[in-house]
């Protein structure tokens, strides 16, 4: 168990310190990144580029640059931008962080109470008008491009139904935080969090009827209903039960991603600033060290959505837990 | 271009409009304009104001950030020995006493000033301002290595040291205290008539002498200003209050505000903005309104919106070092072939901005009206002349090369990008756009190393003077090959012209006027040569709430939020 | 044996069963009639794909309702079960009918326990408490033959071995006391040894419990040791009935032969390989016309191009055209054929 | 549609009544032939992909306009009147200009865009490089997928060591964002491998982008098939008659591991088509003039609240044509490979 725990960590910090490299060398090698006449700001002097390039450190070798910024980074916790000098990277990334997960959180229980009702309402009827309804809506949620699907929920909400009973409600878009306005917040949320639910419900609807129907060809649903058992208990306890495994890792990763800053269409539509968008803006800027920030936490969370599903994979599949 | 006289007929309708707004102004501002205030003061004082923005301005630092954005704020929040006026329009260009007595006349060979400073200035921290204070804020420029420590600070005795090793700044025979008369005396190696406007601008803000002597970033520094900043945090909001040790001392360098607080909220997309002014939810958003809001504002709000012209132009500088740019035929025809109509429609149409082929904007000192890139060449530009410019490419026998434009990934410069392209292919080149982030355009397309043979790229003044343009944009020493700060972005280097801007500026210590003359007939010389296109200056649109009186708009800072209420 | 006053416990009476196929409707099983008795131990036999599994399963109304139609009558204790709404025929399933699957790895639901799984089939038909229904499977657990019953029932279905795990099945089966045991092939996925113990298990059962059992194999040495009554069956059909004496004595069936010889001798010497029927079954959608084993019948001879006449309603007969004669010299030229072999 | 609860596979037992076996491959194809719906996405996506190739002459025999070409002061005739494309709002201040609306005739029949160009023809320009970029960029994915996933499984040891932990990092670096990374270097200059300069503004870029990432999603899979195949009896048999490891490469593991290829080819077709359209609309896909159903999306989010079709119509292009590449994509699995678990993302 030990063992393997530190095997997962070294994993972990091996994929980090992997991506963080590729950034830092994909940042060099960009033509205009120099950020040094950038920082010095417009119409400055040779002398104040060089000031600036001298200040920053970028006149050393690339490992030198490199092993400092990971050291103002995760050591003296202080790396400030490029872009907004000053600014601190960490709180940055450290203010964003809730607004994604409240996307990203608001949009899973939709998306996994929607994911599990499509897969199951279809199994259950499988082959039936309502089965294939489904199947077609789930397919086209599939198939709709996430931030088109946000404006256009945004054209209905904001402009042309804006003035309506439908969508007199909705209010300005951007982010209100949990604490301060929780009505507000969820208000906000709510459109975000169904745009973005829909291509996963989509999926998981999908996937799940697959699996319960490939479930119950098994022989133990023929044995639970051998035993007298109702239908709903049949498909909740024994075929959803088993059919749940691939569903969790589905949704483990996912989430991961998302949380990472996958979401970032979702948050360039609604106007939320959260971890996705950040990064995108820094990438736009070449703020190495925002960058560097935010891949950083996004492949945290990937690697750790990557062994957190390992860890439910044990709790729910008793089959995995001995080996 | 069927549709010139209805956008023109419109065009000067608001230039009356807005003529009028100013003339009213002016009375207010005319005999009882004490008494006038102290009224307004009486009937409006208090409340919160909302301000919105898509995003903050990066370091708090008045001497380190170099953005329009925190330019304005600054100007209620710091003070420096002169200021620019607080007022409407190009009155704003005069140059008033501010943290000193008076505006100081030279010494007698124009290099050295001597201000007198006011006594009882408090900093909102409640230390007084001492002579001590403007000393040390001169070396913090070097300090912390300010953006324009080596263009407008490095004609002071002793800058030089202090650019090679800031550390080390004292200054000692530039900036020279005197405790015991309250005065600082300042001196220059050679006569600036720029000096004023470069002791006016943010950059030359008499900070406390304790000040931290780097960027502070996000911790705001205690300012003699009639608001202070209470907080900051870039990615949600910059706070503003009153500074409780205010007394107003000169309503034109630093009036005293109307409202109690402003809070300026970052992160609301420009979209959201507008709604929220449209629903009383905000004052002002400084992003300009989307293309797509603008009807709806033109229309319905049109009490709301406030249209004012900005110093400063849209251009697109051509490589005259790559070809087929350095060949001056193809760029005279470009400056032919634009429809400088058209690109305005880009812009949100010919009320939000003017055609322009020349440098200077209009109302700038040294501006003169003129253009040649027309089909009748004279004061303004009417219609592009395609066959002219059509003849000018089949000379150069350049047709055919491939042209590459770099534009910024914003929409209007990559709409403009795309226009261009569309005029380089009719005039027979194989031409492509290339949008790349506008925070890294801007030092990339300086770049000689990137090879860039067109760029979209925008100039917005710093202080209301003819070189501000003209020298910083075209001289031969804003040209630095490989560097990415070489904002002389044509490469363009005319000896000629070069001597005569420098003698102009010479001029200006005795006689601006003469000076002006002379940078209008550099004006049309450079565009002569064409070594950029100039294609339009922009207008500002401030969409306020409703509830926003006392709208005034500087030519040099824009919106004054000090000189509005909000009750 | 039959009693004219009490109905039999299952009677099924001329069943049929088709599937929605891509091409059309296929049987599967045709005029499958039989019945049981309390306490009756009633083998079906069959190569697999022979339908005796889909029968039962059709019975129980355990097949997939829309893609299988099922005709013909079925009655457990004189009530009509096919076609009877689901809510009601699960109080009989479970209850009064236990099913005992094939492979009990696949056929219990590896993400309980087996103690969960045995509590809920109680609790299903029975209202008691959690624990009542607990102590019951335990004692179950027990009666089957697990060592330490309690143990075994907090473990997973993947923690058992096989045999362990039928037995489990079997317990869990028991649950309800029910009055028919249906146990579609429980030894087939078991070793030889575990066989046995099984089969006694299901023999000591009957006499405990009382309850019919009917057993499906396609292994007639299993049959041999614990069958009351005989059904062996091709293509869908019975093509031999009688009782277990009757059939091992004197089979009258050619296919039925082919079984017989398929058993290795308990005593003597082994021979090299055993004897086996030439061919392989129809499946549902290619059964012949006529007599379905035709193809492979040594004996075929030509009517039985056309279906052979009816069973009789009881006794032991023989769905084929040979005639008395001809049966009992085919079925002695097929036993002596081994010895000669060696 | 297909249902396995029937006690044997009669559908498979067809191959039978012809007498002669058929190839896997031909008994995939007669049944995908037969999958009624598959058959109507495969139409329908031929409908898009000719439609699409016939831009051209829909530019220049209906709308009549240059797609690329910006027109901000043209005019047509609309009911006999003189239109301008781009009108000048006339109410109040006259801020802004807005274009033309759909005409639902053959000029600008949806509207044109902030250029004044047509709508209409740039669909059908952008649908082209859309699908042109999600269908090279499959065959590029496939291609390096294979590759590392059939090298890295084939050759296992350090091979597989070094790949696998690469395909680690790849896979732990959010999609979007490790494209936004390719392509905010590439776009800005172009890439140049030895004596190959790709110019940035070629499709190759975005096709080149979009392969990549999506390298270690198919690689995976291929690699996991290679390790089963190799320890399968067949393999094993074939490496214990002595047969060069080469052959078995090519006779008997890529033969397999082809019928996984298929099965990717539509799904990742789909996954292309909706992240070439999110590049683009984050504007790091296809670069002006070129269209793209993204970029044109882009491009109408500035018209949004006055000309919703602009960016409406690219999108309802996108959602019809990936449904049915999904569509179709179903009915390739459940022929080829039914019991397969692919999930592309």
């Amino acid at each position: 168990m030990i063992t393997a725990l530190i095997r997962r960590l070294a994993e972990m910090v091996f994929v980090m310190v992997g991506i963080s490299v590729m950034v830092f060398l994909i940042f060099f090698a960009t033509p205009g990144s120099d950020p040094a006449a950038r920082i010095a700001g417009r119409n400055a002097t040779q002398e104040a580029v060089a000031q600036v390039r001298v200040d920053f450190g970028f006149d050393r070798p690339l490992p030198v640059q490199y092993v400092l910024m990971m050291k103002r980074l995760f050591v003296d916790r202080d790396l400030k931008s490029f872009v907004n000098r000053g600014q601190n990277v960490i709180p940055q990334v450290l203010e964003a962080t809730p607004i994604t997960l409240s996307l990203v959180f608001g949009a899973a229980v939709l998306w996994v109470i929607g994911g599990l009702a499509v897969g199951v309402i279809a199994a259950a009827t499988q082959g039936s008008l309502i089965d294939r309804t489904l199947m077609v809506l789930a397919l086209i949620g599939v198939s709709m491009p996430v931030f088109w699907f946000g404006e256009v929920m945004n054209l209905l909400s904001q402009a042309r139904f804006h003035d309506t009973w439908l969508f007199s409600w909705v209010p300005a878009l951007g982010y209100k935080p949990l604490s301060e306005d929780p009505w507000g917040w969820f208000k906000t949320l709510v459109i975000p969090w169904f745009s973005l639910a829909v291509l996963y419900i989509g999926i998981y609807g999908r996937v799940l009827r697959a699996n319960l129907v490939e479930a119950y060809q098994e022989d133990f649903i023929r044995t639970a209903r051998a035993k007298g058992l109702s239908p709903a208990r049949v498909m909740l306890r024994h075929a959803l039960r088993t059919s749940l495994i691939p569903f969790i890792t589905m949704f483990g990763l996912d989430f991961g991603v998302l949380v990472g800053g996958s979401a970032l269409l979702t948050e360039v539509v609604f106007g939320l600033n959260g971890i996705g968008r950040l990064t995108y803006i820094a990438l736009q800027n070449l703020d190495l060290p925002m960058i560097l920030a935010t891949v950083i936490y996004a492949s945290f969370f990937v690697v750790l959505a990557n062994a957190v599903v390992d860890f439910i994979y044990i709790f729910v599949d008793p089959r995995m837990r001995e080996a | 271009m069927t549709c010139l006289p209805t956008g023109s007929a419109l065009r000067r309708g608001l230039a009356a409009a807005a003529g009028l707004l100013l003339a009213s102004t002016a009375l207010m501002h005319g005999a009882s304009a004490a008494e006038d205030r102290a009224a307004l003061m009486a009937a409006h004082r208090g409340g919160t104001m909302r301000l919105v923005a898509n995003a903050a301005a990066g370091t708090i630092d008045p001497m380190v950030n170099y953005t329009s954005q925190f330019w304005q704020l600054y100007q209620s929040t710091y003070d420096g020995l002169l200021a620019f006026k607080h007022v409407n329009g190009t009155d704003a260009f005069t140059i008033v006493p501010d943290l000193a007595e008076e505006v100081p006349a030279p010494s007698a060979d124009g290099k050295s000033y001597t201000f007198k400073i006011r006594k009882g200035i408090k900093f909102s921290n409640g230390q007084d301002l001492t002579v001590k204070d403007v000393v040390a804020s001169f070396q913090r420029i070097f300090k912390v290595a300010s953006p324009t420590a080596g263009t407008f600070y490095n004609g002071i005795v002793g800058a030089d040291a202090c650019l090679k090793t800031p550390a080390d700044c004292t200054l000692k025979d530039g900036v020279v205290a005197d405790e015991a008369a309250g005065t600082v005396t300042i001196n220059l190696v050679a006569p600036d008539s720029e000096f004023f406007f470069k002791l006016a601008v943010p950059h030359a803000s008499i900070l406390p002498a304790d000040a931290p002597a780097k960027d502070v970033g996000t911790a705001p520094i205690p300012g003699t200003g009639s608001y202070m900043f209470a907080s900051y945090d870039p990615n949600t909001q910059l706070k503003l209050v009153r500074n409780p040790h205010f007394k107003e001392w000169n309503v034109d360098a630093q009036p005293e505000g109307y409202v109690d607080e402003v809070d300026y909220d970052f992160g609301l997309t420009e979209e959201a903005g507008i709604t929220a002014i449209q629903n009383g939810q905000a004052d002002w958003l400084f992003d300009p309104p989307p293309a797509d809001r603008l009807p709806e504002l033109g229309s319905k709000f049109q009490n709301q919106v406030h249209i004012n012209n900005l110093m400063a132009f849209w251009y697109a500088p051509l490589n005259t070092n790559l070809a087929p740019f350095n060949d001056e035929r193809v760029r005279q025809a470009l400056n032919y072939a634009v429809d400088r109509d058209a690109l305005a429609g880009l812009f949100g149409g010919s009320v939000l901005a003017d055609p322009t082929c020349q440098i200077l904007p209009p109302g700038f000192p040294g501006y003169k009206p003129s253009c040649v890139y027309t089909q009748d060449p004279g004061e303004a530009w009417s219609a592009p002349d395609m066959d002219k410019a059509k003849e000018l490419v089949a000379a150069s026998g350049t047709a055919g090369q491939k042209v590459t434009i770099i534009t910024e990934d914003t929409a209007v410069s990559k709409a403009i990008g795309t226009y261009l392209q569309s005029v380089l292919n009719d005039l027979g080149y194989d031409t492509s756009v290339k949008p790349i982030s506008a925070n890294i355009q801007f030092t990339y397309i300086q770049n000689t190393k990137n090879n860039v043979q067109i760029s979209i790229s925008q100039w917005f003044q710093d202080y209301p003077a003819a070189s501000d343009f003209l020298n910083i944009l075209l001289s031969c020493a804003s040209f630095t090959p490989g560097s990415d700060a070489s904002i002389n972005i044509s490469g363009y280097c005319n000896k000629d012209l070069d001597a005569k801007m420098k003698s102009a500026l010479a001029l200006a210590v005795t006689d601006q006027a003469a000076a002006n003359e002379e940078w209008s007939k550099i004006d049309a010389a450079f565009m002569e040569k064409a070594p950029l296109v100039p294609l339009f200056n922009p207008k500002r649109v401030d969409f306020v709430s409703g509830r926003l009186g006392g709208y005034t708009f500087s030519s040099v800072f824009q919106w004054l939020f000090a000189n509005a209420w909000v009750k | 044996m039959t009693d004219p006053i009490r109905p039999a416990l299952l009677d099924v009476d001329h069943l049929k069963v088709s599937f929605a196929t891509d091409r059309g409707r296929v049987t599967a099983i045709n005029d499958v009639s039989f019945r049981i008795d309390d306490g009756e131990f009633v083998a079906i036999v069959g190569e697999s794909g022979s339908g005796k599994t889909v029968s039962l399963l059709s019975i129980l109304g355990l097949t997939d309702r829309r893609t299988t139609f099922v005709e013909g009558t079925a009655a457990f204790r004189g009530r009509p079960i096919l076609g009877l709404p689901d809510r009601e025929l699960r109080r009989i399933r479970g209850k009064q009918i236990a099913f005992i699957p094939q492979d009990p790895l696949t056929a219990l639901t590896p993400v309980h326990t087996i103690g969960w799984q045995i509590v809920e089939q109680i609790r299903t038909h029975e209202t008691v408490s959690k624990e009542a229904a607990k102590k019951r499977a335990i004692e179950l657990l027990d009666e089957v033959g697990l060592p330490n019953p309690a143990a075994a029932f907090g473990r997973y279905p993947h923690q058992l071995s096989g045999g362990m795990r039928q037995r489990a099945v079997i317990a869990m089966a028991l649950s309800c006391n029910p009055a028919l045991l249906v146990a579609d092939e429980p030894t087939t996925a078991l070793d030889v040894t575990v066989q046995a113990q099984v089969l006694d298990l299901l023999k000591r059962l009957r006499r405990d419990h009382g309850s019919a059992i009917i057993l499906i194999t396609h292994d007639m040495g299993v049959v041999a040791e614990v069958a009351d009554r005989v059904m062996v069956m091709y293509a869908g059909r019975v093509i031999e009935r009688g009782t277990a004496r009757e059939i091992f004595a004197a089979p009258e069936h050619p296919y039925t032969w082919g079984l017989m010889a398929s058993i290795p001798p308990v005593e003597g010497p082994r021979p090299h390989r055993l004897p086996s029927i030439p061919g392989t079954p129809p499946t549902p959608a290619n059964i012949p016309p006529g007599c379905a084993f035709a193809p492979r019948c040594a004996h075929r001879f030509a009517p039985c191009a056309g279906l052979p006449p009816a069973l009789s309603a009881s006794g032991h007969d023989a769905f084929c055209f040979l005639d008395d004669n001809a049966r009992a010299a085919g079925r002695a030229a097929l036993f002596a054929a081994p010895e000669t072999a060696a | 549609m297909t249902d396995a609860t029937s006690p044997s596979e009669t559908p498979a037992a067809a191959g039978t009544a012809t007498g002669r076996p058929q190839s896997p491959f031909r008994r995939a194809m007669v049944k995908l032939w037969y999958d009624r719906a598959a058959m109507i996405a495969a139409s329908v996506l031929v409908a898009i992909v000719i439609t699409c190739l016939l831009a051209p002459v829909y530019a220049k025999y209906v709308s009549g306009t240059d797609p690329f070409r910006s027109s901000l002061s043209a005019k047509i005739m609309i009911d006999g009147k003189r239109v301008p494309v781009m009108a000048p709002s006339t109410e109040g201040l006259g801020l802004g200009v807005t274009p033309i609306g759909p005409t639902f005739g053959a000029k600008y029949m949806l509207g044109a865009d902030t250029q004044g160009r047509d709508v209409a023809a740039r669909l059908l320009y952008g649908g082209r490089n859309s699908l042109l970029i999600a269908g090279a960029a499959t065959l590029v994915c496939l291609f390096f997928a294979t590759l590392i996933g059939v090298t890295s499984g084939f050759f296992g040891g350090a091979t597989d060591v070094v790949l696998s932990r690469f395909l680690d990092v790849l896979w732990a670096f959010p999609v979007y964002l490790l494209a936004i990374s390719l392509s905010i270097i590439l776009i800005a200059q172009g890439l140049t491998i030895g004596p190959f300069t790709i110019e940035s503004g070629s499709l190759l870029l975005p096709i080149g982008i979009i392969g990549v990432i999506y390298v270690p999603y198919v690689a995976r899979p291929v690699r996991g098939q290679v390790i089963a195949l190799k320890r399968s009896e067949f393999v094993l048999a074939s490496i214990g008659l002595g047969i060069p490891r080469w052959r078995i490469l090519f006779f008997d593991i890529l033969p397999n591991v082809t019928t996984t290829l298929i099965v990717f080819v539509p799904l990742m077709m789909a996954l292309n088509i909706v992240t070439e359209s999110a590049l683009s609309f984050l504007s790091i896909g296809v670069q002006p003039p070129d269209a793209s159903w993204g970029t044109i999306i882009q491009e109408g989010q500035g018209l949004l609240y006055n000309r919703p079709m602009v960016s409406v119509a690219p999108g309802i292009a996108i959602v019809i044509t990936v449904l049915a590449l999904n569509i179709l994509g179903d009915g390739v699995r459940d022929a080829f490979d039914p019991r397969s678990k692919l999930r592309p993302r």
